[in-house]
């Protein structure tokens, strides 16, 4: 027994070795993306990662970044913090990259987060949402997209200008879920004393089965119901509701990344016409030169459409470079400096300007609401009627400084 | 009555499982991998398009038939025999690998389809609008269920399926091919689970992390209902839909731990099962 | 025997100071991990009960050390005695309940009581913060450390492994294996199996803790995933894979299965693939675990007393 | 006064009556045998006496004492022993391993999680004596996995006997032994009521056996007593003939 004990760990050091010896030459900047790349959020992984890379090779090709190329190393995050921990480690002190980007779900953000301090390593968050994250006033953490506040200020915004009172909510029972619909209600009940809640429903993420849900929705006769199911959650919801005859009946109100192309698309022809849906990038809304630009190009390399998290990415992704740019250095201070310098990094992203708040580093955006409508040109219903929430309509105050 | 539509598809979810355990022993932890390769099945021969549901519906039953019996055939046998770790480290493997290839052959991305022919439009029951599909979906779980049982109890072939749950031997000894016949209750058991797959496409989409979430709900409705038994699986599904059902509306806040509650209480009171046969008595 | 006992622990002793951060990061998580996988074992080899519940414990622990030291403001160390009572008190009501059922419906209940613990971390935000976990939880010193924590892990690894040893040769332990090997056969000798596996599930379940302790030190956060099912069933999977019937087994599994997915994951995004191939292929050719890939002959278990 | 005594046992197996309104004495220092076919109800009254089976009706009484729904691990320690049809030791313990380990077990000292099992002198001594008295003394460093059937048997009571038993349960002490195996075996029970002055409560179907053996002995059939008495008394009832011994002859 003692003999294989001795044996095996005798390998240990070998073994460890050789995870150490892909460590390459200098020159490239490494960028360490940790997406979902398995399980039930595998689709947002992807259209990240293939954002991230056009971002990339289009940086490359105009001469790249300090005069070095950007190199990324992909990594699955599963979505689960340990393992994103794991990796993050493995990304810094095994493959040493520079920046860590991407992350999709909040718990794997959060607990990320604070390997920045400890190892120096800038962070630029591109999907997790929860407002925690820029709450900590992090220095090295960076958000380039919507928090889950915004986007529920946002909505709330929005719901205030519409004629309905009596309010219900479907949302995942996960800390997203809860934090979106409360941040959401309350602010419209300022805006709106007389809006009444009639029932809240909180499936669990991963349900496959929302018919309780659905008729229990419909028993409390609601005029809209605001939601931020997402995913194949909101697919899968959609598709029982629709056999309910659910849309005849309410308004959805779908908050804020329901105009996802990972979750229309799945919802083909069959999706609800008519219904109010968000987004954080919607690729056919802007009419400038870099969203065309950015839409054409991503569908010939990939041959899909961009969706918000495509977009996110690529545009956190040259947001960081413009950070870098202006820092002329790669360490963490330089590019916290570079970020907040001359009252925020300011950058022309296909959906439009993002700005980043110096004290918490949140990316500030506008954010888009549209009616759901059948598309001759897709195979998946589009959006018309577009309202664009401008930042300013988002912007809540930190208590960073 | 939206218990019920829940419980059908828990009822096609679980009731492989369940055949698989009685006649077997086998834990089958890939058995939520096997639905979700139904639903994938179906979805690629529709190309998506509902048109074709009930066209292909048949083809990727008979698809994941001939899985069960590959699966059997390769790996299931020789582990037949095996201490109970075995087995679910086996059909542990069998979920990763098939979670990844599934991934490079079918994409990350969510399947789902619209409703089959015949099932566009809700019915009203009572006023209240109720998907037909349901119904339908309800009547072929009923329908299974019967089939099921009608086998077992009505055929000479599903006889033996029971007889060898108590007694390899003696079958082996009256010279019935048992090989042949584990295979054959495996490939079933498995094809029922793609069944449940792709008919549930309609209705929920289909990605990878599906498999874990369904095995999981399997797992719960079976030794509820009780292991190895139909009926058993049937009142599981029942069960756990209705609580579902109720759970959802009254105490929205602790529907999750409810099951795992349900699951809990059932072991410790009847382990075997609600319907399930009590071990037998040793001597 | 003890040479090469003593010349093994010599090499673990120097180890962190030929190896890299990231060689470091990885022998920790391997030591955590073995520590559970000696722990889980404890029950698995000499009861023959396969817990899906051990992440309850493991979590339980955890969870205490991380709520402990963000909520009151401990310090880390100082939560080490508490966090192992909870280990021990929810190994006890599981082990209470369960160790009554065999086989497979053991195996179910101890699911569904770890499941019901992860609901509780998931839901109750005010408490554990939900699915958003407990992080930032720097332990400061020795444990704060890489090298440190590597110490500590390997200490403990020590420890647990000592215990097991002198478990293993007590009357309880050969209790435990008789009640294992023919239950009727030892209550006919006038022994309460209950009690004796209730024992053994709290023992194994409170050394746990211990490794829910280092893991949180590690990762410096507490999750909902510590408590879930997939926890379980990583450390069955480093037992079995490194061969439950020897004495190190689950030690070197853990370390194989560490080391692999650190290799694997800097190749490919497919470790899951990759996992399910190599589990396919011990279970079908080297069901004895790694360990009888270096062995010459496939070894009895002979009790060390009588040899 | 007897030192067991069973008072109209019922017990039924999912509406199979095993056992119906059975009651025997078995005084103490004796030698009682049980007998039926295969199915009478032997193994079933064996494991109702032990507490493996809860009885439908009826009582079981040792030393005066009612253990009619005590578990099986208790009634050990008023002094019964048990040893079992198909013999199974602990297989992955020594000879001396699982004789030990009954000694510990009957004076609650196996709850110790730190010493050594063989560091207890004294158990260790007991349980050399008590295999050396079965006569396995060479086999004692053995693992149980790897012995005969016949030396199993031997093991077993040997373990059986670790419990200091009053009364000693065999069931079937016979059967699977070769024709050798038997005559030595039927010499050793002997031994072990005359030397040890152990009472003796046994099934066998080996008729021929019992009527040696036995100071008294009950048929059963089918879950009833069909007869009780002395071996004489047993050879010339004529239902038994009729049933049981004629068969035989």
């Amino acid at each position: 027994m003692t003999r294989t004990f001795t044996r095996y760990f005798g390998l240990m050091p070998l073994l460890v070795a050789l995870t150490g010896s892909a460590m390459a030459q200098q020159p490239p900047i490494k960028i360490g993306a940790l997406n979902v790349l398995s399980g039930s959020f595998a689709a947002y992984g992807k259209s990240g990662r293939q954002g991230a890379q056009l971002a990339i090779d289009d940086i490359n090709a105009s001469g790249g970044l300090l005069g070095r190329k950007l190199e990324l190393i992909q990594v699955d995050s599963q979505a689960k913090p340990d393992v994103a921990v794991q990796e993050a480690r493995r990304l810094i002190l095994n493959e040493k990259v520079n920046f860590l980007i991407g992350i999709d779900s909040s718990s794997v953000s959060l607990a990320v987060a604070p390997l920045t301090k400890e190892y120096k390593i800038p962070l630029v968050v591109m999907h997790a949402a929860t407002p925690a994250l820029t709450e900590q006033c992090n220095p090295y953490v960076f958000r380039t997209s919507n928090n889950a506040r915004m986007d529920a200020y946002a909505a709330a915004d929005l719901a205030a200008k519409l004629p309905y009172k009596r309010w219900a909510n479907i949302g995942p029972d996960y800390e997203f879920g809860h934090s979106s619909w409360n941040d959401f209600i309350a602010r419209l009940k300022e805006k709106k004393p007389d809006v009444e809640v009639v029932g809240e429903q909180w499936p669990k993420g991963g349900e496959s089965n929302y018919t309780p849900y659905i008729t229990a929705l419909v028993q409390q006769r609601p005029e809209a119901v605001f939601s931020v199911l997402w995913a194949g959650d909101l697919v899968t919801f959609v598709r029982q509701a629709n056999a309910f005859g659910f849309f005849k009946q309410i308004k959805l109100f779908e908050d804020p990344v329901g105009a996802a192309l990972e979750s229309i698309g799945p919802m083909g022809k069959e999706a609800p016409i008519g219904e109010l849906f968000s987004t954080r990038y919607w690729f056919l809304q802007s009419q400038s030169p870099v969203n065309k630009k950015f839409v054409e190009a991503y569908h010939k390399k990939w041959n899909e459409w961009p969706s918000y998290n495509a977009e996110e990415h690529y545009a956190g992704v040259q947001m960081l470079a413009a950070a870098v740019k202006k820092a002329k250095a790669l360490d963490a201070d330089a590019i916290k400096k570079a970020f907040e310098a001359d009252g925020g990094l300011t950058y022309e992203a296909p959906e439009g300007k993002k700005w980043m708040r110096p004290a918490d580093h949140q990316v500030f955006e506008a954010l888009v609401w549209g009616y759901t409508t059948p598309s001759n040109d897709y195979p998946f219903v589009v959006l018309k009627d577009i309202t664009m929430v401008p930042e300013k309509d988002t912007v809540y105050p930190t208590k960073c400084k | 009555m939206t218990g019920l539509a829940s419980a059908a598809s828990l009822f096609l979810l679980a009731v492989g499982l369940s055949l698989i355990f009685g006649a077997l022993g086998i834990v089958n932890f890939a058995h939520g991998s096997f639905f979700a390769l139904g639903a994938y099945f179906l979805f690629a021969l529709t190309r998506g398009d509902a048109a074709g549901f009930w066209h292909y519906l048949p083809v990727a039953v008979a698809a994941s038939l001939v899985v069960g019996a590959v699966v059997e055939r390769v790996f299931m046998r020789r582990v037949l025999n095996r201490a109970e770790h075995y087995q679910i480290l086996l059909t542990y493997a069998l979920l990763l690998i098939i979670e990844d290839v599934s991934k490079i052959c079918f994409g990350a991305d969510y399947k789902s389809i619209g409703m089959p022919k015949g099932f566009e439009m809700p019915v009203f029951v009572l006023g209240i609008p109720f998907p037909s599909y349901y119904l339908g979906l309800v009547g072929l779980a009923a329908a299974a269920a019967l089939l099921l049982w009608l086998f077992l109890h009505r055929t000479r072939y599903g006889t033996l399926v029971r007889a060898v749950a108590q007694d390899r031997e003696m079958l082996e000894a009256l010279g019935v091919n048992v090989p042949l016949l584990f295979t054959v209750i495996f490939a079933l058991g498995i094809g029922l689970a793609g069944f449940g797959g792709a008919v549930s496409l309609p209705l929920q989409s289909i990605s990878t992390g599906v498999a874990v979430d369904a095995v999981i709900s399997a797992f719960i409705v079976v030794v509820v209902g009780g292991l190895g038994s139909i009926w058993g699986t049937l009142l599981g599904a029942i069960l756990i839909g209705e609580i579902q059902a109720f759970g959802a509306l009254v105490l929205p806040e602790f529907s999750i731990a409810f099951t795992y509650v349900l699951m809990a209480a059932v072991l410790l009171f009847r382990p075997w099962g609600l319907l399930g046969r009590p071990p037998a008595v040793r001597t | 025997m003890r040479t090469k006992l003593a010349v093994a622990a010599v090499v673990l002793a120097v180890f962190p100071w030929f190896l890299h951060d990231y060689g470091l990061q990885v022998a920790i998580q391997a030591l955590v991990l073995g520590v559970f996988a000696m722990s889980f074992n404890l029950l698995f080899r000499n009861t023959g009960l396969l817990s899906f519940g051990h992440a309850a414990c493991f979590g339980a622990a955890g969870y205490t050390t991380a709520l402990l030291v963000s909520k009151l403001r401990w310090s880390f160390a100082a939560t080490l005695p508490l966090a192992l009572v909870a280990a021990a008190l929810v190994a006890l009501v599981i082990g209470f309940f369960s160790v009554r059922l065999t086989k497979i419906y053991f195996t179910m209940l101890t699911l569904a009581f770890s499941q019901m613990l992860w609901a509780v971390a998931h839901k109750w935000y005010g408490f554990t913060g939900g699915d958003n976990g407990i992080t930032g939880l720097l332990p400061p010193g020795l444990l704060g450390n890489p090298k440190g924590l590597y110490y500590a892990s390997l200490v403990a690894l020590v420890l647990v492994s000592g215990i097991i040893y002198i478990v293993r040769r007590s009357p309880a332990g050969y209790t435990l294996r008789a009640v294992r090997d023919n239950p009727a056969r030892a209550e006919a000798i006038g022994i309460s199996a209950f009690e004796y596996m209730v024992a053994a599930f709290v023992l194994s379940g409170t050394l746990s803790g211990l490794a829910g302790f280092l893991h949180v030190a590690w990762q410096h956060s507490a999750f909902p995933d510590l408590l879930y099912w997939t926890t379980s069933a990583e450390v069955i999977i480093a037992v079995i894979l490194g061969g439950s019937a020897e004495f190190f087994g689950p030690a070197i599994g853990a370390v194989v299965l560490v080391v692999l997915e650190a290799v694997v994951r800097s190749h490919t995004q497919y470790w899951p693939l990759a996992l399910g191939m190599v589990l396919l292929a011990m279970v079908l050719f080297f069901p004895s675990g790694v360990i009888s890939l270096f062995q010459r002959r496939q070894r009895e278990e002979v009790p060390r007393a009588a040899a | 006064m007897p030192l067991l005594e069973v008072r109209r046992v019922s017990k039924s197996f999912e509406g199979f009556q095993a056992l119906s309104d059975v009651s025997l004495a078995v005084e103490e220092g004796s030698l009682y045998a049980l007998m039926g076919p295969n199915g009478a109800g032997k193994t079933t009254l064996f494991n109702v006496i032990t507490g493996r089976y809860t009885l439908d009706a009826g009582r079981v009484l040792f030393a005066n004492q009612d253990i009619s729904h005590t578990p099986t691990h208790r009634i050990i320690h008023y002094g019964i022993g048990v040893s079992f049809q198909r013999a199974i030791p602990f297989p992955s313990m020594t000879v001396l391993e699982n004789v030990a380990l009954a000694v510990l077990a009957l004076d609650r000292k196996t709850r110790n999680f730190a010493h050594p099992l063989l560091s207890y002198a004294d158990a260790a001594e007991r349980a050399e004596e008590i295999i050396s008295w079965v006569g396995l003394d060479d086999l004692k460093r053995q693992l149980t996995a790897a012995l005969p059937q016949g030396d199993l048997k031997r093991v077993d009571i040997a373990i059986a006997l670790a419990s200091k038993p009053r009364l000693l349960l065999l069931d079937e002490p016979l059967a699977g032994l070769s024709r050798a195996e038997r005559a030595q075996m039927v010499g050793f029970i002997r031994e072990l009521l005359r030397s040890l002055g152990t009472t003796l409560l046994f099934t066998e179907h080996d008729t021929e056996a019992v009527l040696q053996l036995a100071g008294r002995i009950m048929v059963l059939h089918r879950g009833s007593v069909l007869a009780e008495g002395t071996p004489n008394e047993i050879r010339s009832h004529p239902q038994v003939q009729e049933a049981f011994l004629g068969r035989e002859a």
